[in-house]
């Protein structure tokens, strides 16, 4: 393009939405010397409006269209894609918000409202005048998936994934998959054999050609980029070729060590060669290197020369274009809560344990004794929310399991004439035929004491359980044989490493975070990672399979459509410039930045352009498409510049959640002062000090950043980068004669809304009582900036 | 005397009255024409019987010192006060001994300290009353001896205390305690009072006695002086 | 209203100053306790009290000053095992601490050091005597 | 109010620093009520700023406000620092087959973050124990109130909850229980008789300072002063070999 | 910064000259006085020998003796009250000892008196605040001969050579024999003395003695003392009134004295106590500001006992002999007259004058260094004269901390320190301004060695009484006296309360003084005893000295 380009204005009176506040008139008047077409509409979202457009750009040959309308939240898209039919790159429309940001905000102040839409425009038409064309991108993504665990949620995803073609790659870290599941002898509400619903499953994924099954295994890193991940397993060195064991067990009958068994609990033993349990897929025997001897008669016992006692651990690398991440729970250390005595006192055991104790192939063999004294019991304590629901012992939230699995180990206990006592805060029962399952325990007699127990006292071959039965408001003990204490459920550590592999975040308690609780379950804040059950946070095995089927269907979305690569991203402008110093790859929430021979290199695929990289650069060489420096300086001078406003202010909004909050107050009339103009951002962490004191030079008498919180806005860790940057501008700004206290910076949230009257007026009303910024100060700012 | 009429304005149970500066609360309150009654006592710092609260212009502080030393600032409120608590705690200086617990034994309100050491505040002897009851109730007589020797007993200790305490009191009983039990009697004393009973310096005393006042001025001259 | 006795209470508006109140001085959210018992099931002193600990947080909870006539406030000997065993972080000696204060600030003594004899004076530690003003006196 | 006396003292250690005496504005305290004092105040006075106006008001006449610099400690933190191993080795008498209940109480080990260990699972006292040769006994109730002040009005109580306790070591076979706070200590082993009176099958266990048992396995005895306890321990120490 | 914030500039001259000079003259000394020089420059210039300062006596057994106008004044006014005034049919307290003061005296006197009788026949009146007294004010110390090297027969001659020889010999010699024992009394009572680090009793010099003899308690000597006495007193719960002053005796038809008038100066009302035996220990009358002298004494030191004792025909004497303290402040205006012990100069402090010279020995006996004083600043002209016009000479204190070690004057001086530090006078480093003062009344009541006055059922214990110390006090002699006598006083006037009858208590000699007023032709309306000194109004800020 050479010379200036042409340029086309519509304002939009929407009805008397805009017309009624802001003299459109007198808009288009002062425009008409400034541009090639200046028009203005009564509704420009109307079909014979559009078609009005569009005409008008063939005709006139128009190269930058600017709408000054509603909000661009609301139309963006359907004006993008009529005008890019008739030739005109969507890169080059501009969007002007005269409605929500401006009428309707200030219906008092007519005049202001008049001035402020004048200026809005003439910041869009001068952004459009530095305008490039821009090409989004497309990409494809390789049709695998590596699921990460093997418990009962990454058997149903395996299953479901493999039935749609798709090739998955299940990895487990123990030798056989299962999960906790398969350690239960019964599942709630049903009172179900789990074996025999969980093995059936189990045996389809090792029998699956799509599925490639791995166990005794570890993802140990994860690289590459959504739709193309690169990730290495560790093998731990089984000792058993899985190819020649036959299961037959001849290395296990041999094997002299025994070590406590996991499957049990450490309640029973294995030896050193192991099956863990008989089921066990792939029923393949184990050798555990950390306590084998290395004695060799496993290797004479083995019929099939299987066994390689020099076996080592081997590296497996994988592409795949999604990852599932169902790497389960595990109880809380018992240790850990050390008022119920557990390892001190041999009458208190937790409830996985009694899951084995009551599984008839269990420690004691289906025996109703304790295997740490060997004596029966017959009387039972089960101590509910034995670290869950508590802020400062345990966990705050809510277990979820523990009320119901108490009342299934109560029922089978009851069953068998023990005497079963459940001292809870609540019974939490709100599932399906749950309520009916608490009845049901009750009718078979289970005594329930409301009221929490925070003191054992042993006495005897007794422990005491002393606590307030909340009903009667009296403290009573109860001496039993067997306190069953069930502590939370938590996300195991193996699993937090994963996080931070795969670069997706945890919550305040450790669980994955989903990218929406409610409108985005089990997909992760990371495009291509999901996750499903226990992860997400506590729940049962019903949900836990649903969700697995959802992360699935999620998964095969992801990787059968082409992905839209958006033309945000920053870009080195010239490599000459850069010196290697890595302060932007520092600043990069997305990593999306490294350092190959001494140059910065962004990855477009990682970049999520949120700019937070671009102050970072001493040399001022990066900068961002479709928010190029030039085209951010020519907006706030096309807002500035001219202004009529006695006050002048200008507001950085960030672009999803701030902005949305702002419009919303536009939706609700609030008013506030016409001074506020407003410019939307990535996120404020995009801005240099140098657009600050720019906009003050050329007439800002204040300036407003206004961000997302933390955590809510989409760009996650660069909303945290700006309040330390402007924490800092403020400082510098002193230095150039500006007092800081012009300058503000607030965070909004959504529901915000209505605080912004409050935050505008505010800021105005100091900014007024400062009075303008002297104007040898601005002349200096030129100066400075050049 | 009137140093070039330079007069500042004090306030006496509310009435105001111009005072020469530079006069003590004292001199100043009976220079506006009050002949004192309670309140005064030896004048010179040591009786304690002029303890005063105060308040001085633009400080809500209540402030105490003596009459006598404290000297008038313009603007100052006088009042004068009752006199300190006239009740003791009665004990038999013979039958009780320095143990730990004997101050928290005779006056047990002491346990009630909060340390707030508005005590040592009120002190117009600058003594850390506070810390001697912490000491006394620690049992450390000593410290309560070292640190409450120079009380004058005027009381502004008690009077401020907002446990009740009357600190001069457990202060008073640590010193005959430590004085009685712990230094105890003096060999020297005890030697020399036995001397005279047995009348080892009667007979020379009587002789002097009886020496006309030449005799004895000579005798009295030529004394040796070891000093 | 005696404490514990089944008369209506009626949850006006009037009894939210005095939770305030006990949640001023205390620094304690009284609001947050959901009523486990666990403060009582630690307490050593139960055997004593007339009101459970965590009847007495329930009723500062709703607000009833009547809890200040409870023996409770004065049996807690500040142990702290409450404390470490609320699962809500409330700091339940807290609570009895400003509640005994909310008492002893109307100038009133719960007990008097004066009916000590000279004999226990003598053998009291003074450790016992100053904890013992500190907690019950005004 | 009664935060003033512990933020004296603890400005007196910072003064201390200002005048050389010491490096480091620490201060080691014996009894655990002072600890617990002295380290709630300080934590107070660091993080509430309104107190800390009020009690810097307060002691507007002290020689500076104090700088919240201070840091207390207990005495068993201080050994546990210098090392258990470093402990043995001044071991001149090893406490052997001596069967020792440590009892905390209260205020060592609560509020929640103020205790010099765990509150629920305290060690410290144990690796003393350990350390010196003797044998732990260790008993639910060695974290429970003693009665504490109530021993001042309600003495019948107080001394009933100490005898949970002693009865408890006993049962548990315990030949004597360490302990490290006077009040403890006088509710009970002072308040024995009263214990016997009330509980007609208490058997008296005798009751020590953590600190006579250094003194005991250091080889001072003398400065153990065991003639003091109540009851008396030294028959059993002699049966064991452990007194001359 | 000012160099000596405490002073005005005019005397900061002089002061630097001190300074100056101090260097040289640590160890140095001025030599004494021989008998005849001392006696004349007492002629020359003590208060005591001024010509027209003394008139005699016109009235009552004393008739004739040369006191000071402003005793002479009291002794020859009005009785207070009329028997008209009095009803004496209402008996308000009827006891066996009323004991008229609650100094050291009258404390000793109560609490021995309390060993022989039961307490209940007890009554100790009090002008003011029970306890405040001159004992209390006493600074510097008590003799008592305890040293290895001294004994009872020195301290007799230091007083009788003190007193110039006036003294009574029977009282001098009660006086040192029981001085031991009244030491062990206190001891036993937890008086806390001063002791070496052996812990044997600290021993310090004193003006006018041979030996160290003066035991102390810091410089609160009689404060120490005597609080330790009310204690005792209130511990043994003796019956006591306080703000209540005696105004005049009571006798009987055979002139014996069978108790007081008593006035309560809280309601003003007046109480009659009967009897069997009356103490008399109401101290001195510095408060009459004898030629104008400041005073150290307490503001109740009003020479109401010679009054009292003068009405109902008591003998009296010495009372021509007045002791000015060496030593009383001059400077800072708020405290002059206060005493400045005489400890300071046993402790090395020395007496210099405006150029920094020393012109006295420190340690002569008081009224020869009280007149080399005022020779310096009246005759030599050598004084420092203050901006309200007094003329003082300046001790040099910080002689003490160097030549005794420094925290010697914080330690031994504390109430001197602290006094002067309130005034911005830092006595560690700076010299104080010093002029005699009126301190000590020398004679007094005529008692016998049971304290017994010429008047049967009066006894007389402490300053009220004359006789011990002759024309001239040795500093610490009044503090031994009290106890000494005061002890006495209480233990034979309970003996004679065991004795005697009640009498019928008159006002006779009320009206017998009026008379004898009448008959010498005086005429005045000046009443006594005064109770309380004048102040009120411009009276305030008089200090003129009736010098020259």
């Amino acid at each position: 393009m050479s010379g200036e380009p042409r340029i086309g204005v519509w304002v939009c009176e929407c009805g008397g939405n805009i017309g009624d506040y802001v003299d459109v008139q007198k808009v288009v008047d002062a425009l008409k010397p400034e541009v090639a077409y200046v028009r203005r509409e009564r509704y420009l979202c109307s079909k014979p409006s559009i078609e009005n457009i569009k005409r008008t750009v063939q005709r006139l040959g128009l190269e930058r269209v600017v709408l000054a309308c509603c909000t661009p939240k609301m139309h963006r898209e359907t004006f993008a894609s009529n005008l890019e039919e008739v030739g005109l790159n969507r890169a080059l429309l501009e969007m002007v918000n005269i409605r929500e940001q401006c009428s309707w905000v200030h219906k008092d102040d007519p005049e202001g409202a008049t001035h402020k839409a004048l200026d809005l425009i003439r910041g869009g038409i001068e952004r459009a005048r530095v305008s490039k064309p821009l090409e989004a991108k497309r990409a494809k993504s390789i049709p695998e998936i590596l699921i990460i665990g093997g418990g009962v949620a990454g058997i149903t995803a395996s299953l479901r994934l493999a039935e749609y073609g798709l090739r998955v790659h299940l990895v487990e870290k123990r030798p056989s998959i299962g999960g906790h599941m398969i350690q239960y002898p019964k599942v709630f509400p049903t009172l179900d054999c789990s074996q025999c619903i969980l093995t059936p499953k189990m045996a389809s994924v090792s029998n699956n050609p799509n599925i490639d099954l791995i166990t005794y295994a570890e993802v140990v890193e994860v690289s590459g980029v959504p739709g193309e991940f690169h990730a290495k397993i560790r093998l731990k060195p089984r000792g058993v070729d899985p190819e020649k064991c036959i299961g037959c067990g001849s290395c296990s009958r041999v094997c002299p060590v025994e070590v406590p068994s996991e499957y049990n609990m450490g309640l029973g033993v294995r030896k050193a060669a192991y099956i863990p349990f008989p089921q066990a897929v792939p029923s393949v025997y184990t050798i555990d290197f950390e306590a084998c001897t290395r004695c060799g008669k496993c290797v004479e016992a083995c019929p099939r020369d299987a066994i390689n006692l020099d076996d080592e651990e081997r590296i497996l690398e994988l592409d795949v274009g999604a990852i599932i991440l169902a790497t389960g729970f595990e109880l809380c250390d018992a240790n850990g809560l050390p008022r119920y005595g557990y390892g001190r006192y041999p009458q208190v055991i937790t409830s996985l344990e009694m899951e084995r104790i009551l599984d008839v192939n269990g420690p004691t063999g289906g025996q109703l004794i304790n295997p740490r004294t060997g004596k029966e019991f017959r009387r039972v304590a089960y101590i509910l929310c034995a670290g869950s629901r508590d802020t400062e012992n345990g966990k705050p939230y809510c277990s979820r399991i523990c009320c119901l699995y108490a009342l299934k180990q109560a029922q089978l206990l009851l069953d068998r004439g023990v005497e079963v006592w459940i001292h809870y805060i609540d019974i939490r029962a709100p599932g399906r035929r749950y309520e009916e399952f608490y009845l049901e325990t009750q009718r078979k007699g289970a005594l329930f004491v409301k009221g929490k127990v925070v003191e054992l006292i042993p006495e005897g071959d007794r422990i005491i359980v002393r606590g307030e039965d909340m009903m009667l408001n009296r403290i009573v003990e109860n001496p039993v044989d067997l306190v069953v204490i069930c502590p939370p459920v938590i996300v195991t550590d193996e699993t937090h490493k994963l996080a931070e592999m795969l670069r997706i975040p945890v919550d305040e308690d450790g669980f994955i975070l989903e990218r929406h609780p409610k409108l985005d379950p089990v997909a992760t804040k990371r495009d291509g990672v999901f996750a499903c059950g226990m992860v997400l946070g506590p729940k049962d095995i019903q949900t836990t399979t649903a969700e697995a089927e959802a992360a699935a269907m999620k998964a095969v979305n992801f990787l059968s459509a082409e992905r839209l690569i958006e033309p945000n991203k920053v870009y080195l402008i010239d490599p000459e410039l850069c010196d290697g110093c890595g302060e932007c790859v520092e600043a990069c929430p997305e990593a999306a930045i490294s350092i190959v021979e001494g140059k910065a290199v962004i990855n477009e695929l990682l970049c999520s352009g949120c700019g937070a990289c671009i102050p970072t650069c001493p040399k001022g060489a990066l900068d961002q498409q479709g928010l190029t420096e030039e085209q951010l300086k020519a907006q706030i001078r096309g807002i500035l510049e001219r202004s009529e406003a006695e006050v002048k202010i200008l507001a950085f909004v960030e672009g999803e959640v701030a902005y949305t909050a702002v419009d919303l107050a536009g939706l609700a009339r609030l008013e506030y002062p016409s001074s506020i103009r407003i410019i939307p951002l990535p996120s404020m962490s995009r801005l240099k000090l140098e657009h600050i004191l720019y906009a003050f030079a050329h007439g800002a008498d204040g300036v407003m950043l206004l961000e997302a919180p933390e955590h809510e806005g989409p760009y996650g860790k660069a909303h945290v980068i700006s309040e330390e940057r402007a924490d800092e501008y403020r400082w510098e700004l002193e230095d150039h004669g500006v007092d800081s206290v012009r300058l503000w910076y607030s965070r909004v949230y959504v529901p915000d809304w209505r605080k912004l009257k409050k935050v505008f007026t505010t800021f105005h009303d100091m900014i007024a009582d400062e009075g303008p910024l002297d104007e040898e100060i601005r002349i200096q700012l030129r100066e400075e900036l050049g | 005397m009137e140093k070039e009429g330079k007069m500042v304005t004090i306030y006496v149970m509310g009435k105001k009255h111009r005072v020469p500066a530079g006069l003590t609360i004292m001199k100043a309150m009976e220079y506006a024409g009050y002949q004192l009654r309670r309140g005064v006592g030896c004048r010179g710092g040591f009786c304690g019987a002029c303890a005063t609260l105060y308040r001085v212009k633009g400080s809500y502080k209540l402030q105490a010192a003596l009459a006598c030393q404290k000297v008038v600032e313009d603007g100052m409120y006088i009042v004068q006060i009752p006199f300190t608590p006239a009740e003791k705690k009665l004990y038999d200086i013979e039958k009780i001994r320095p143990t730990p617990n004997v101050f928290v034994e005779h006056f047990p309100e002491i346990t009630r300290c909060l340390s707030c050491n508005t005590c040592t505040k009120a002190c117009p002897q600058d003594l850390m009353v506070m810390d001697y009851v912490q000491a006394a109730l620690r049992g450390d007589i000593e410290k309560v001896v070292e640190f409450s020797f120079d009380c004058i007993a005027c009381g502004l200790c008690a009077i401020r205390c907002p446990a009740e305490i009357v600190p001069y009191q457990v202060a008073q009983l640590a010193r005959r305690l430590y004085s009685k039990y712990i230094l105890g009697f003096s060999e020297e004393v005890e030697k020399r009072v036995a001397e005279v009973e047995e009348g080892k310096f009667d007979e020379e005393l009587e002789q002097l006695r009886r020496l006309p006042p030449e005799e004895l001025r000579k005798r009295y001259e030529s004394r040796e002086i070891r000093v | 209203m005696p404490l514990g006795s089944g008369e209506t209470l009626r949850l006006g508006e009037e009894l939210k100053p005095f939770r305030e109140r006990v949640k001023e001085l205390s620094g304690e959210d009284v609001g947050l306790c959901y009523q486990c018992g666990a403060c009582s099931s630690g307490c050593p002193l139960t055997d004593e009290m007339d009101l459970l600990p965590s009847t007495v947080m329930r009723l500062v909870q709703l607000g009833v000053e009547d809890v200040l006539n409870s023996k409770t406030i004065w049996i807690c000997s500040s142990c702290f095992t409450c404390q470490v065993r609320c699962p809500r972080g409330i700091d339940v000696a807290n609570v009895m601490e400003a509640l005994r204060q909310l008492v002893l600030r109307r100038r009133y003594d719960r007990v008097s050091i004066d009916i000590l004899t000279q004999e226990e004076l003598r053998e009291l530690p003074q450790i016992a005597l100053v904890s013992c003003q500190r907690k019950l006196t005004g | 109010m009664h935060h003033l006396a512990p933020i004296r003292v603890l400005l007196r250690v910072e003064e201390a620093v200002d005048a050389g005496l010491v490096d480091e504005p620490r201060v080691v305290t014996l009894c655990a009520m002072c600890y617990n004092t002295l380290k709630r105040a300080n934590h107070l006075y660091r993080n509430d700023a309104d107190k800390r106006r009020v009690i810097e008001s307060i002691m507007e006449k002290e020689s500076r406000p104090y700088g919240g610099k201070a840091e207390v400690i207990h005495l068993l933190q201080l050994l546990k620092e210098v090392g258990w191993e470093k402990v043995s080795e001044r071991v001149e008498k090893p406490l052997e087959g001596l069967k020792i209940a440590p009892y905390y109480g209260c205020l060592l080990l609560r509020p929640r973050g103020f205790g010099i260990d765990d509150p629920e699972e305290p060690r410290i006292m144990e690796s003393l124990i350990e350390a010196l040769g003797g044998e732990v006994v260790d008993i639910p109730f060695k974290s429970r109130c003693c009665g504490a002040y109530h021993t001042v009005f309600m003495k019948e109580e107080a001394a009933e909850l100490s005898y949970k306790i002693l009865r408890q070591a006993s049962e548990m076979g315990a030949d004597l229980i360490a302990l490290s706070c006077p009040l403890c200590m006088f509710n009970m082993a002072d308040r024995k008789s009263l214990i016997e009176r009330l509980f007609r099958d208490f058997k008296g266990i005798p009751v020590l300072y953590f600190t006579q048992l250094m003194a005991l396995a250091f080889g001072l005895e003398e400065e153990a002063h065991l003639d003091e306890n109540n009851p008396d321990p030294r028959p059993l120490l002699r049966e064991r070999g452990l007194w001359r | 910064m000012e160099e000596y914030p405490g002073y005005p500039e005019e005397m900061w001259d002089s002061l630097r000259m001190v300074e100056e000079t101090r260097d040289e003259r640590i160890g140095k000394t001025y030599p004494r006085m021989s008998e005849e020089e001392r006696e004349r420059i007492l002629r020359e210039w003590h208060p005591d020998y001024k010509e027209g300062a003394k008139r005699p006596l016109r009235i009552g057994p004393n008739k004739g003796m040369m006191v000071p106008h402003e005793v002479a004044d009291i002794l020859e006014a009005h009785p207070l009250i009329t028997p008209d005034m009095i009803d004496l049919s209402e008996i308000d307290y009827d006891v066996d000892v009323l004991i008229i003061g609650a100094g050291g005296a009258g404390l000793s006197a109560a609490l021995i008196a309390s060993e022989h009788i039961d307490k209940e026949g007890i009554l100790l009146v009090q002008k003011l605040r029970l306890g405040d007294s001159n004992s209390k004010m006493s600074q510097g110390g008590i003799q008592a001969a305890l040293g290895l090297d001294d004994n009872p027969v020195l301290h007799f001659l230091d007083i009788m050579g003190g007193g110039h020889f006036a003294n009574n010999p029977e009282l001098v010699e009660i006086l040192v024999k029981e001085a031991p024992d009244v030491i062990k009394w206190h001891q036993s009572l937890g008086v806390l003395y001063d002791r070496n680090p052996d812990g044997s009793i600290k021993l310090s010099p004193g003006g006018g003695t041979c030996r160290r003899r003066m035991l102390s308690c810091k410089d609160y000597t009689g404060l120490e003392i005597t609080r330790v006495l009310l204690d005792e007193f209130l511990n043994r719960e003796i019956p006591y009134l306080e703000f209540t002053c005696a105004v005049e005796l009571l006798t009987d038809e055979s002139g014996q004295v069978v108790g007081s008038v008593l006035y309560d100066l809280d309601s003003d009302e007046y109480l009659i106590a009967r009897a069997k035996s009356t103490i008399l220990a109401t101290g001195g009358y510095g408060r009459l500001h004898i030629q104008g002298f400041e005073t150290t004494n307490h503001y109740g030191a009003t020479g109401d006992g010679i009054v009292l004792a003068y009405h109902v025909g008591a003998e009296l004497r010495d009372l021509d002999a007045t002791q000015y303290h060496p030593t009383g402040a001059a400077w800072p205006e708020q405290i002059v007259g206060q005493l400045c012990t005489e400890k300071l100069r046993g402790r090395g402090a020395q007496p210099v004058n405006r150029l920094g010279e020393l012109f006295v020995n420190p340690l002569e006996p008081r009224d020869v260094e009280a007149a080399a004083i005022i020779k310096e600043c009246y005759g030599r002209e050598l004084g420092v004269t203050t901006p309200t016009g007094m003329r003082g000479v300046w001790l040099d204190t910080p002689l003490i901390d160097i030549i005794n070690g420094e925290g010697t004057i914080e330690r031994e001086f504390a109430a001197m320190y602290r006094t002067f530090k309130r005034f911005d006078i830092d006595i560690r480093k700076e010299p104080i301004l010093v002029f005699p003062t009126l301190h000590y009344q020398n004679g007094g009541v005529i008692i016998n060695a049971r304290c017994e006055t010429t008047v049967p059922g009066l006894y007389a214990a402490g300053e009220v009484s004359g006789g011990v110390h002759g024309k001239n006090r040795l500093m610490g002699n009044s503090q031994l006296e009290l106890y000494v006598f005061g002890r006495r006083a209480g233990r034979f006037a309970a003996e004679r309360a065991k004795r005697v009858n009640d009498g019928k208590p008159t006002l006779k000699h009320v009206e017998r003084y009026e008379r004898w007023l009448r008959e010498a032709g005086i005429e005045t309306d000046r009443r006594a005893p005064i109770l309380l000194p004048e102040y009120r109004g411009k009276k305030t800020l008089e200090h003129h000295i009736r010098l020259l």
